[in-house]
């Protein structure tokens, strides 16, 4: 494992910190959430993405995509992370798409893994219910095995993109208790099937996400995604896969909105003196400073850990994003309070990654999660 | 029968005859409660009879001088008064800055004319005030105020912008500090200043926070004209009254969080705990969550104890020491600790702003999270507080 | 609940702080621990405090004490506790004479009681064994019915001034499993039994505590202190007032050690500034100053609330203990820290703080411990 | 093949046909390392037949020059060379302060005739150093020495103590820094001298620690007479040397940290936790416990990918920053923090100092609980490493 950029990949880190600079600064999120976008994203600066190559970084390069690996796709997330972009990289590449990778025909793939690649598709799992919490094997949401196919009905919430989503993976039980890991299905479901609901959702960090309910939605037999009764491991598979590209947007909202409170107080003088020159503040700097580093290199880890197929990529993802979740949130909470008073005002953009770092970390499982499964994995 | 059970016997018959009956159980909701001024808002319709019955005897500023307005009430009568009101769950008839800070600093500082001016209409809740001190760019340091007041005959002539003025675009009056001597050093040169809002040239927008709308406005003068004669004390001795105002103003902080330990107890974290991860045998599934929990409610327990041997202490006669400090500085980052379990708590919950799939009660517990970061900086940053106890406590050198 | 010291409580406070700061300086506990004393305290300084009063403040009037209260005790442990006093109050007046007091025989307290309060006896309760940690219902000695008495079988450690003890308290098993609260009995053994073997040990704060070995040491029916069987919550209350205790010992150890740095840093200079000028020094020395205010307030409220017998004096103990072993920790971890070299320095007094600081944490439970029991006292 | 295999070859097989038998699988541990110097201690007989075959081949000091004895290797022979010995678990032939800070220094700064004088010696393992910079009452300010160094005609006459001298009872010599210009700003007006230790005037006290004994000493100096010519580069330029001495020293520690992690596992927490406190079903009985060894693994773990990352970066070429800070900082907190929860974890069984009642692994562990509280002040305290990263790395104003 190496734990350092290579030539091309410090290639691919300039050229979006270049794009993000330019064409995605923190103002264009704000003025999608102000304007009450209908998609909540931009649909050209997606297109644009999938032209650039980002969007199919990690898709198989017979279905359009570059084929490379998590770690190179960090790189573009880290930096879309620095602006807060809102586009569908976790519902349609790291969720969705790391699906069907992993676990789709070679017929659905073929349908739809060239679309996302293309930035024309948009693609979103539906796993989490009310009451699931973190725990991936608490499903509800039950299909039954009828005349050739299966008839899914419940209700899922917080589904990344919901609202523009063209087709679903649903997580259903086909077997077993709600709490058992035996007995999880997933199934291909067109957002415009019968019976399929979708309400669109307004977060605290204005991300996009829905609730999707189904009653009675009809499927059939090759809308199964994975092995019947079986789909608990892939899930989880592709849950690390996410929550380690979700680590490198985080590494990169972090890092910038340390960047913000430094710059701040550089420049902000208060009893005549720059307010960054006060010794306890420079202290509590230098502590995120640490805790910045440390997160980057579980970061780093994790996603070559994954690259590498490495045994012990489970236990990184769960460093990672225990790291992560408690970095974000110390260097928003921070920055907030050096800022001072207009940190707290709308106006300002500190209080937008403190909000995300909220949302990140609730996402995939907050720290302790991750700490109590480390020691799980760890067999104490 | 001593003077006081009198007294008591007098308040209760009185407060359980005249009382409009239906506020009678409504309690202290500082939210619902009357805030006066020259077009009042009433929670519930009958808070303008109870504003208006209080007010005629004085009791919506029980301690104030009878010659003012007030009731003239002594500190036990007062004690009595609103054991009685609590009892009935009265909510207060008035609330607002004129009872609690500007009032008091001009009963304390001002002029008989200036008295005679506000006091009385503060007392029959007819004029509802703001304060204006801080300024875009001061943060702690107040004392860096840049609104100007050039004198112009009997008028000054203000310029300048404040911000933080808490329901400026509500309020009829504003007390200000301005700049009156810009050569003079930083805390000296400062003017204490009452100014109608009505007057022209002031202009209010209101501060969009990151928890959503707040009471908070920014306000500007461009040209406002104010009579020399609304200076309280003197030109360039503003510090000293602001000084004592503040003071006031942060202990008054200071008892909120302190009296927060006890109030406003909706759900403890235990039941919250219990209906987002609930295990089996009546514990909490997570054990670590579980541990934060026990934490927070020791740290509010010790921090309730410790409220209250400061009041023990100040009632054996002891002289308090930095406590407004402590109860700031411990208060505050205990409120945000205790936002912080509550947003873990109630996990993927907790990311709502509003809408569809999140219950009332979880957007608002999301605002107030929010709004709680805000609870380390205002009204003296902990930064400040810290640096307070190791001077002034402490006896740590410059 | 008044938490404010009476205007006699405020006497003996500061009698006993005039007492320590003439007769009983950290010189004199360093002596002791230097000179490898057989006794570990001072004999004639303990009869001293006798004569004061203090040995005997919480014994009843008839045995000739002074019938007074814990948080009268509490002020004297406190100012003890700042000079790191020895004497055997914990062995002889909060486990041993307090467990007479609530649990012994008109016979038993009519013996002993009168020669605790004179200074002449010490007495000291045998319940820790290797593995117990902090569960007071872990006791594997057991106690065999035997012809009109019982036979006692099993080994003690950490027993409080064991090595001076005229006398043990020992728990003991006469039913149940090992694990088990109910069938945990009290027994009175003379130290001069036959059976009984007493080998001091040395502690890291160098506080005097023996290994206390029992084979088939025979006792008469008439040794039983308590119910035989029910032991446990005489147990539990005995422990929980010496914890009481304990805490304002520690409240007086760790004032003492954040004055003593407090000093340090206002004189010591370094780049020629006082040490104590440092902005993040001072925001660190505001924290330990408002810890010990928390630490100080739990104590005074559990202290009354042992008084006044209310009903949630355990869960106040609780709260007291967690505060205080962290609080004494901070102050005196941050106290060495903030002295420096020197304060790693067996020269200096401040690793003496902290020593004791760790001692006294692992005694009678460490935060975590009590934060369990807290929630447990709460229902959760 | 290639001319470092031939080398990886001809090394391997000069260990196994050499190096004693009786060290093959002992290991690295500094404990049982040599020193050297005139009165040497060999904590294993065979280990002076050891040190005598290495010096011979300059292989104590592999990298340095062979005209001074050492043996001229390049860093990738070298390379070889340590694989190859740690293949066989071999001791060190040779440590000390000699090898790793004196003898650089001299190499860089000594003339001909210091290199000549000293660097051999130190090579063949015949001479011990120990340093002396630090000062009663200095602590990080390094600058302010004391001890003063007055001329008198060819030599120095030195009077002064240092303080935190390693094993200064153990050494044949020590390097000091004295002040020769007491005018001089602070950091200028010192000079960087080689001092005999059997020069007489000199005196050594051991210090004892609150973790019982240490190799620290103080050292005393009273009219201790020193040849001019015994001094590194110039009179008066001593500052320069130190700091760079001063800089490798502190990343010596850091890396000492930085490996910790990896090093020295005799017993994982989770695995003391488990013959503490072990529950049922393999989980550690007390869930607060075991959440804080994880956090205590996951912060090595972390720590371990930044120390990997950051060498990963240097071979790569890219320029570090201040990450020895960053290393010292938290490697040297986050071993503090282990021995508090090993101190946890054995719960009473941490109570012990010496003898009945208590395992020596236990005594053992208190006691390193105890020292582990000086990490955070020697080599640069946490509060400088922290000023260091708040300057260097993020720029913050003085």
């Amino acid at each position: 494992m190496q734990l350092v950029l290579s030539e091309d990949q410090e290639l691919i880190s300039k050229t979006v910190g270049d794009f993000v600079e330019e064409r995605s600064p923190v103002s264009r999120f704000r003025a999608l959430r102000d304007s009450n976008d209908d998609t909540g994203y931009s649909k050209a600066l997606w297109k644009e993405m999938a032209e650039l190559g980002w969007v199919g970084i990690s898709i198989p390069e017979e279905y359009g995509g570059a084929g490379m690996g998590l770690a190179d796709l960090a790189i573009v997330l880290e930096g879309l992370g620095s602006r807060l972009a809102p586009e569908p990289f976790f519902s349609t590449v790291l969720l969705g798409g790391q699906m069907l990778i992993r676990g789709g025909t070679k017929d659905q793939q073929g349908t739809w893994l060239p679309g996302i690649a293309a930035g024309e598709k948009i693609i979103s799992l539906a796993y989490q219910e009310l009451g699931s919490r973190y725990d991936l094997n608490v499903v509800e949401t039950r299909a039954e095995d009828i005349n050739n196919g299966f008839s899914i009905t419940g209700e899922k919430t917080l589904v990344l993109d919901g609202h523009v989503a063209d087709c679903f993976l649903v997580v259903a039980r086909t077997a077993g208790d709600s709490r058992s890991s035996e007995g999880i299905s997933i199934f291909l479901v067109p957002s415009d099937a019968d019976g399929l609901v979708v309400t669109r959702q307004t977060r605290v960090d204005f991300r996009n996400s829905a609730v999707v309910s189904l009653s009675g939605v009809f499927v059939q037999r090759n809308a199964l995604v994975g092995e019947l009764h079986r789909g608990a491991t892939l899930l989880e598979d592709v849950v690390d896969y996410a929550t380690a590209g979700l680590c490198s947007e985080m590494l990169g909202g972090m890092q910038q909105a340390f960047k913000l409170t430094m710059d701040h107080v550089k420049e902000r003088k208060q009893f005549e003196t720059a307010v960054g020159s006060f010794q306890a503040l420079k202290h509590r700097a230098a502590d995120i400073f640490i805790e910045l580093e440390l997160a980057r290199s579980a970061t780093m880890a994790c996603t070559r850990a994954i690259d590498e197929e490495s045994e012990n990529s489970s236990k990184l993802v769960s460093l990672a994003k225990a790291r992560c979740s408690d970095a974000y949130l110390l260097a928003s909470n921070e920055g907030v309070q050096m800022f001072g008073g207009v940190g707290m005002t709308d106006e300002y953009d500190i209080g937008l990654y403190l909000k995300r770092a909220r949302a990140c970390e609730l996402t995939f499982g907050d720290s302790s999660f991750h700490r109590n499964r480390w020691a799980l994995l760890g067999g104490y | 029968m001593t003077e006081l059970t009198i007294f008591r016997e007098e308040i209760r018959e009185w407060l359980e005859s005249s009382a409009p009956g239906a506020l009678k159980g409504i309690g202290n909701n500082v939210l619902e409660g009357c805030w006066g001024g020259r077009n009042p808002i009433f929670p519930h319709p009958e808070q303008e009879e109870w504003l208006s019955l209080a007010a005629e005897k004085g009791l919506t500023a029980p301690t104030w001088p009878k010659k003012y307005g007030g009731a003239g009430l002594s500190d036990d009568e007062h004690k009595v008064f609103r054991e009685e009101v609590s009892r009935l769950k009265l909510p207060a008839p008035l609330i607002g800055f004129g009872l609690t800070m500007i009032g008091p600093t001009l009963l304390r500082f001002g002029t008989d004319e200036q008295k005679a001016q506000h006091i009385p209409s503060i007392v029959k809740g007819r004029v509802r005030w703001c304060q204006g001190y801080s300024e875009p760019g001061a943060g702690s340091d107040l004392a860096s105020l840049q609104t100007r007041a050039e004198v112009d005959g009997n008028d000054y002539i203000i310029n300048g912008t404040k911000v933080w003025t808490s329901y400026a675009d509500k309020s009829d009056w504003i007390f200000a500090l301005v700049r009156t001597d810009p050569g003079a050093k930083k805390q000296e040169g400062i003017t204490f200043l009452l100014i109608d809002m009505a007057t022209p040239g002031i202009s209010v927008s209101p501060i969009l926070l990151i928890s959503g709308s707040s009471p908070f406005c920014e306000t500007y003068f461009e040209d406002v004209r104010v009579p020399r004669k609304n200076v309280v004390t003197e030109e360039n001795a503003g510090w000293t009254v602001a000084k004592a105002l503040l003071g006031h103003e942060r202990s008054m902080i200071a008892d909120a969080f302190g009296g927060a330990a006890e109030g406003k107890k909706a759900k403890t974290l235990p039941e919250m705990a219990k209906s987002y991860v609930y295990g089996g045998g009546g514990e909490v599934a997570d054990a670590v969550l579980r541990d934060r929990i026990v934490q927070n409610e020791m740290d509010t327990a010790a921090f309730k104890y410790t409220v209250q041997r400061t009041r023990d202490a100040a009632r054996a006669g002891q002289q308090p020491g930095a406590e407004s400090s402590l109860f700031k500085v411990y208060g505050t980052e205990l409120n945000q600790r205790r936002y912080d379990i509550l947003m873990k708590i109630a996990g993927p919950q907790s990311l709502g702003w509003e809408g569809t799939g999140f219950e009332d009660e979880e957007l608002g517990r999301t605002r107030e999270w929010l709004r709680s970061r805000g609870n380390s900086i205002e009204g003296g940053t902990s930064e400040i507080q810290r640096n307070i106890i190791a001077k002034r406590v402490l006896g740590l050198p410059d």
